[in-house]
């Protein structure tokens, strides 16, 4: 990686300390048994938990909170059950998309799957075609999923002031 | 048994597990033994040292009525005082018991040749057969102990170990060169532990030890002279302000010299800042309700520490040691001063919080978000001081990251040396030193506060880096084995001392300018004077008896028939000892 | 008879009907009767989640307190789903705050959310509720020597301080059914790894690489089909299996928990939607034995 | 050294001029003589057929490479012959009331259904026992007779008979010459009075089998150091052949896992044990002693060489040696089911590469615990324990080696963990704090 130079600083993991989720990112020892666990990292170069930790600790908030990485868990919490230190890099990465969020940063996949569910009260409206209302009632299933469309908008203007689409 | 019975010779081959039989033969070399003269009985056993080994030996020696016992096993270090005293239940006399090293000797360094270590080892064994023809009984000595004990230096583990030994019954006297007692413990002023300073923390201890009845202190002082033998040393104390010389006899020594915090000139612009200071010289500044910079008094907001500063460097002479004490104490002193200060980076090599309660510390740090960063330890950070500013570059290897950090003031995790004066020390106690410049102990595993001189013990970092506890717990060790050689009264000595035949003495000198220990005069009392060995003083190194010209000093249990029945043994195989 | 409220989700009434049409075919066979559960919302997790963990607690929270209102615990069948209602109860039990807050906004439907109700994903029902003997008392059509090997799904059974279902890194429940049942369950390597499907909107290229592997492992121990508990996961894990370079017989069949029970109880292809699977399990099916039961 | 230990005075009598010393190990020995060499007696009560504790087991100790055997077995011949030392093996510290200065102790001494006055140590009778089960001193991969010596130097040097396994066919009874052995023989309890006590429980290894994702249990080829210990020494069950348990292949490419059951805040061991990094280092080392070809690597969160000479030690594992350390802790081991070789997955940090390494033997280095039976005895003297069961000190820094009981004192790792030199040392330690409480009474 190119070898820009960073001046650490711990605000950035207070930030994320204060976000639900993150609070126990002081307890990373850097021990890399999240990485040695992660089945992203696996098969993905770029994904490091534990790298990705450090760099929040040494405070990198741009970088961070622009890059992608933090969407890329699956939040499987092989890591969680495994750190040594009770530690949870996935419930940290969500402290993370949060912070993110309220910034602007959210991946389109992130954004419309949201709005859809803010819109529809759930998020396989417009896939719920006549074809599966067939498929539901050969199987003797009820074809009214009775989904509710109403809370979602309380939940709306609570907590996405009018929606994210940025 | 009178000296003229003929030898009966008993051979002993052990194979200590896989050590020995692993690589030499040992059945070969039972078998051949028992082919060489005087040899009655040779066996091989697992271990030799183990209590059915040494039965075997008591009973073979009565059905085989052996007067000489010959065992091949290890070095004698290890396990001489075993066999002797095995022979001496069997009713010999223990210099009647010659050990052969198989072990360190041979199979050990020649692992890889098992023909060639079984031929050396058959070399040997036969060797010491031939000499043990010609081993005599000699008596035993024994000698009074003092019952009192010299400390040398009053820091944490001369106070307690001065305290123990009094507090058991016995005289103690302390010596400490500077004016206060307490050591570096009680220069602490803050950062300590229980949060308490090093001087509160002492406190107690050093009331104590000022009104027991039993210690004598000896403050601005220092052991100039130290001569003798286990229980029966001379110390000389002076004074060093006026002077004045004191003797003493004691009994037995601990040394508590304690370390030195390395002062890191050349590491990390050490010096070129008032702002760039030690661990130690962090420890000892004034306590205030804010830290100030020492360059302009200003208060401290930004701070780093960098770890293992003159510590841990390969082939470095006295620094390649780890200082141990470092990683908590700095652990701590961030945990302590986080709260004031608005950023704390830890630069470490590698972080060792081993101790109990020391991860809770470690965790306490990193939970005030001091921020650890690790460095790789063939790339240490780059610190400048431009105009008065620190600056510190270095590669966080965690984040794979170059960092900038330009902090109020750095901290440097020092090592703990050897004090300056340790080899003068060394010399006048006759103690050997370890590469990290601390002493030896007489057994790294299982005697780490003896040493190789009898009477002389020693404790707390005087013997290793290591931390205020854990110097503690040696004072109270090494105050035991002082505590065991007092509580006995007397100790026996080797016998194997140098004699002068005075028939045969010119008294040319040689031998006394040839003694390292001083041990050789002159007994004026016959006429003409010839040289005469104090026993006591003599470690029957035999230099002596090889200067001699006239041959006339006899190295007893090394006289020269002894001597040359190996050599004959090794040179002429086949021939017959007389 | 104990009853709960079956929680869909999303995902499952629209993709994958035939799990759900299973579950409550199998459970009322095992003496669990399950209620239509609607009114209800998305329940947030992953995407909400992220984005707004407080809003995520306010949907899980009114999804609790509606079940409240009814007297009912709830029963989820998709991993994700049962993850996160389960984590939006535990941070409403201990966060009052956040109950106060979840609460108001609850109050004019007239919902309260008190903490007395359940959240039960299919395998604690099938283990706690029915139990293993009664499991295999139940079985009228054996299954023999086919080998299965069991996918848990990470939300099912992580973190397990919230979920509480079974040992995160060496879980049972699936595989002491299969072998209720007459199967074989084996091991295989990884087989708590996550199957990819979480990463699948994020990127499609790492989540099949992901999901590759686990049908590399499971094909290396020779198992004959996987056996899911999670909606994600069994269609990810079908999904990936289809595609041109991919040789038909050598799929690995994915087929749901229910599904394989259903079939043991002598319940009809049809109404367990066997035909729907995108994988046919044939094979599997083959090895039933007519008319042996436990 | 010159000198030798001169003819030891007689007990002094005090009021109480006797010691009881909890536990047999390296730390409990020094502790018994130290207190014995002063002239006081001494009961050194152990559970187990031999003194000697774990440092028996061990084949060789870092940092010097020193036979574990070797200078242990001077220290137990001392022990058993110290006139002032009483040793009561195979027994068990039941109850415990009073004072300091007047200790009353329940002893349960369990049959051994050999008579230790007469039995030699011939082991004729071990010959004859047609009994075969596993062996405990082996950690369960060698086996002993039904009537056994755990190990060549066992001290004492007698006979031991588990009537678990005895089948009672007197095969043993017949060939003993001296009449030693009574199959019928029955637990006794002795009461003793004491006026200290030593606590030297030392510690038992964490279970393994805790993390499923090693494999411990599951996989042959995973094994625990102590289990390697055994293998590797001459004395052990291979004869001191480094070889695999699941086909006897010699191990050419060996990996060792550090921190298991230790730092591991929720397994319920939060802190460092201070002995797995430099016995793990010793064992590597050992690995190439016995094969130089051998691959060896070392997975650890950080190396704590920390003892005098243990970082010189480690430097030379790297330099000289040829250890491979590798910085990260593992995430998971697996069997690859053709060959029994195991694939472990770790994060190499330093060089930012996820790494999947495969072994044909993986040693896990487990971390310490303290003794159940310390629980027990706790009770009994009422001293307060830590969160994780070791005993608390009265004062870390003045009185390092004193429970919160007067006259009741702790060495070795009952404190915590510690390596054999810092365990001699709290020995000796107690040793100087248990005698000055037997001449004043507890009253210092």
């Amino acid at each position: 990686m190119g070898m820009s130079t960073h001046a650490p600083t711990s605000d950035f993991a207070k930030e994320i300390a204060r976000a639900p989720g993150g609070e126990a990112i002081y307890k990373c020892v850097q021990c890399g048994i999240c990485t040695a666990s992660c089945v992203v990292a696996s098969v993905s170069e770029k994904y490091r938990p534990r790298e990705l930790i450090q760099r929040i600790l040494i405070g990198m908030r741009e970088e961070v909170l622009t890059s992608v990485l933090p969407w890329l868990c699956v939040t499987c919490r092989m890591c969680t059950e495994r750190c040594q230190e009770d530690v949870s890099p996935a419930d940290i990465f969500h402290a993370v998309r949060y912070v993110a969020a309220r910034e602007g940063h959210i991946p389109s996949v992130f954004s419309h799957a949201v709005d859809l569910v803010l819109q529809d009260g759930w998020m396989l409206e417009s896939g719920y075609s006549d074809f599966i209302e067939d498929e539901r009632d050969d199987l003797g299933l009820h074809t009214d999923l009775g989904w509710n469309n109403q809370f979602v908008r309380r939940i709306k203007e609570k907590y996405f002031e009018g929606g994210l689409t940025q | 048994m009178s000296q003229e019975e003929a030898p009966r010779i008993g051979v002993f081959v052990c194979h200590c597990g896989h050590n020995i039989a692993g690589v030499v033969d040992v059945e070969k070399v039972a078998k051949l033994a028992s082919s060489l003269p005087h040899v009655v009985y040779t066996t091989h056993e697992m271990f030799m040292c183990a209590d059915a080994g040494q039965q075997l030996i008591r009973s073979m020696v009565a059905e085989h009525a052996l007067n000489r016992v010959v065992i091949a096993s290890c070095s004698p270090r290890m396990h001489e005082p075993t066999f002797r005293k095995a022979v001496e239940e069997a009713g010999l006399n223990r210099y009647l018991f010659e050990q052969v090293n198989l072990r360190e000797h041979v199979s050990w360094c020649h692992m890889r040749e098992p023909e060639a270590a079984t031929e050396k080892a058959i070399d040997l064994v036969r060797m010491s057969v031939a000499r043990a023809a010609h081993l005599e009984s000699l008596p035993i000595e024994t000698v009074k102990v003092t019952p009192m004990a010299l400390v040398v230096g009053a820091g944490i583990t001369g106070l307690r170990a001065a305290l123990d030994i009094a507090d058991r019954g016995f005289e103690v006297l302390l010596v400490e060169k500077s004016p206060q007692l307490g050591g570096h413990v009680a220069k602490w002023t803050h950062l300590f532990p229980t949060g308490e300073s090093g001087a509160e923390l002492l406190a107690p201890l050093i009331r104590r030890v000022k009104s027991h009845t039993r210690i004598q202190i000896m403050r601005n002082s220092e052991v100039v002279e130290f001569e003798g033998f286990i229980g029966n040393f001379k110390a000389t104390v002076q004074d060093r302000k006026d002077g004045v010389q004191r003797e003493f006899d004691v009994g037995t020594a601990i040394i508590a010299t304690g370390f030195e915090s390395f002062k890191p000139f050349g590491y990390y612009s050490y010096g070129e800042s008032p702002d760039i200071v030690t661990l130690a010289e962090l420890q000892e500044m004034p306590p205030r309700p804010e830290l100030l910079r020492p360059s302009n008094s200003q208060p401290v907001n930004t701070m780093a520490f960098i770890g293992c500063v003159g510590s841990r460097e390969p082939s470095k002479k006295g620094h390649e040691h780890c200082s141990r004490h470092c990683c908590f104490a700095t652990a701590k002193a961030a945990s302590d001063l986080k709260d004031g200060l608005e950023e704390i980076v830890m630069l470490y090599k590698s972080l060792r919080t081993y101790g109990k309660h020391h991860e809770d510390i470690h965790r306490l740090a990193r939970e005030k978000h001091v921020i650890y960063s690790r460095f790789p330890a063939d790339e240490i950070p780059i610190v400048e001081v431009v105009d008065d500013k620190i600056r510190i570059e270095w590669t966080d290897i965690l984040a794979n990251k170059r960092l900038i950090f330009q902090p109020d003031m750095l901290v440097l995790a020092s090592a703990m040396v050897a004090p300056s004066d340790t080899e003068t020390v060394a010399k006048m106690f006759g103690l050997t030193r370890s590469s990290d410049g601390f002493f030896s102990p007489e057994h790294i595993k299982l005697a780490p506060l003896t040493t190789h001189v009898a009477g002389i013990m020693i404790a707390g970092t005087s013997q290793a880096a290591k931390n205020a506890v854990e110097s503690s717990i040696d004072a109270s060790g090494a105050a035991a084995k002082a505590a065991v050689l007092m509580a006995r009264g007397e100790v026996e000595i080797e016998s194997t001392l140098s004699e002068v035949n005075p028939e045969l003495c010119s008294l040319c000198h040689t031998c006394i300018t040839s003694c390292p220990y001083g041990a050789i005069g002159i007994d004026e009392s016959r006429d003409p004077p010839v040289a005469c060995v104090t026993k006591a003083k003599c470690h029957g190194c035999g230099t002596c008896a090889a200067a001699c010209a006239s041959g006339a000093i006899i190295m007893k249990h090394s006289t020269d028939n002894q001597i040359g029945a190996m050599l004959e043994a090794y040179l002429c195989p086949v021939q017959e000892t007389m | 008879m104990r009853e709960y409220l079956l929680y869909l989700g999303c995902t499952t009434p629209v993709r994958l009907p035939s799990y759900e049409a299973a579950t409550k075919a199998v459970l009322s066979k095992l003496g669990i009767r399950l209620l239509d559960f609607k009114d209800v919302t998305c329940c947030g997790a992953q995407y909400i989640e992220s984005i707004s963990p407080r809003a995520h607690i306010g949907l899980g929270g009114r999804i609790l307190a509606l079940a409240e209102s009814q007297g009912k615990d709830v029963l989820a069948i998709c991993g994700a789903c049962s993850g996160s209602l389960k984590h939006s109860k535990h941070i409403l039990d201990k966060d009052k705050g956040m109950r106060r807050e979840v609460n108001s906004m609850l109050r004019e439907e007239g919902l309260k959310y008190t903490g007395n109700v359940q959240v039960k994903h299919l395998l604690q029902v099938l283990r706690d509720d029915i139990g293993y003997e009664h499991i295999r008392k139940a079985v009228t059509r054996r299954y023999s020597g086919v080998r299965l090997a069991a996918h848990y799904g990470c939300h099912v059974t992580r973190p397990y301080d919230i979920v509480k279902v079974d040992d995160p890194e060496n879980p049972r429940v699936i595989d002491e059914i299969i072998e209720c049942i007459g199967a074989t369950a084996v091991d295989y390597p990884d087989k708590t790894r996550c199957c990819g499907g979480p990463l699948l909107a994020m990127d499609e290229e790492l989540a099949a690489l992901i999901g590759a592997d686990k049908i590399k492992n499971v094909r290396g121990v020779g198992a004959e089909g996987i056996v899911t508990a999670c909606v994600f996961c069994d269609i990810h894990l079908s999904q990936i299996q289809i595609g041109d370079d991919e040789v038909p017989e050598s799929r690995v069949p994915i087929i749901t928990l229910p599904q394989l029970m259903g079939l043991a109880y002598g319940i009809d292809k049809e109404s367990l939607g066997i035909n729907l699977n995108r994988i046919s399990p044939e094979g599997i099916l083959g090895t039933l034995q007519e008319g042996v039961g436990q | 050294m010159i000198a030798k230990p001169g003819g030891r005075k007689g007990s002094i009598s005090t009021s109480s001029d006797t010691a009881l010393v909890i536990g047999g190990g390296v730390a409990g020995m020094q502790a018994a003589l130290d207190i014995a060499d002063q002239g006081f007696k001494v009961y050194l009560v152990e559970t187990t057929p031999s003194i000697g504790g774990k440092m028996a087991m061990l084949d060789k100790t870092f940092p010097t490479l020193d036979c574990s055997a070797c200078i242990l077995t001077p220290r137990l011949s001392e022990v058993s012959h110290h006139p002032n030392i009483t040793i009561l093996s195979y027994s068990n510290v039941e109850k415990i009331t009073g004072r300091v200065g007047n200790f009353r102790v329940r002893v349960l001494r369990r049959a051994r259904c050999v008579h230790e006055e007469r039995c030699s140590g011939c082991g004729n009778c071990i010959d004859v026992c047609p009994v075969e089960v596993p062996n405990e001193f082996d950690q369960m991969i060698g086996f002993r007779k039904a009537i056994y010596m755990p190990f060549p130097q066992a001290t004492p040097n007698v006979c031991t008979v588990d009537m678990g396994s005895c089948i009672q066919c007197d095969r043993c009874i017949r060939v003993c010459e001296r009449d030693a052995i009574d199959l019928n023989m029955k637990d006794k309890i002795l009461r003793l009075s004491v006026g200290v006590i030593v606590v030297a429980t030392g510690y038992r290894l964490f279970d393994v089998s805790a993390y499923p994702r090693l494999g411990y249990g599951k996989y042959m080829n995973v094994i625990h150091a102590l289990e390697y210990e055994r293998l590797i020494n001459a004395a052990g069950p291979t004869q001191g052949h480094l070889i695999r348990l699941s086909d006897a292949k010699v191990p050419q490419n060996i990996g060792f896992i550090q921190c298991v059951g230790a730092r591991d805040v929720s397994k319920g061991v939060p802190y460092c044990s201070r002995v797995c990094c430099m016995y793990g280092i010793k064992n590597a080392v050992m690995a190439k002693e016995h094969n130089p070809n051998t691959e060896v690597t070392i997975y650890y969160a950080d190396i704590r060489a920390f003892g005098k000479g243990y970082e010189e030690f480690y430097h030379m594992a790297e330099t000289r040696f040829g250890v491979n350390f590798v910085r990260g802790r593992v995430g998971r081991v697996l069997e690859n089911p053709e060959n029994c070789n195991l694939i472990v997955s770790v994060e190499d940090i330093a060089h930012h590469e996820l790494l999947e390494v495969e072994h044909d033997l993986v040693v896990l280095s487990p971390g310490l615990q303290p003794p159940r039976s310390l629980e027990h005895i706790a009770h009994q003297l009422h001293f307060e324990v830590d969160d994780e069961g070791y005993v608390e000190v009265q004062n870390t820094f003045l009185n390092p080696v004193d429970t919160t009981i007067p006259g009741v004192f702790v060495c070795g790792c009952a404190e915590g963990p510690k390596d054999i030199p810092d365990s001699v040392s709290t020995g000796s330690a107690v040793a100087m704090r248990a005698a000055i409480a037997l001449l004043h009474g507890g009253a210092k």
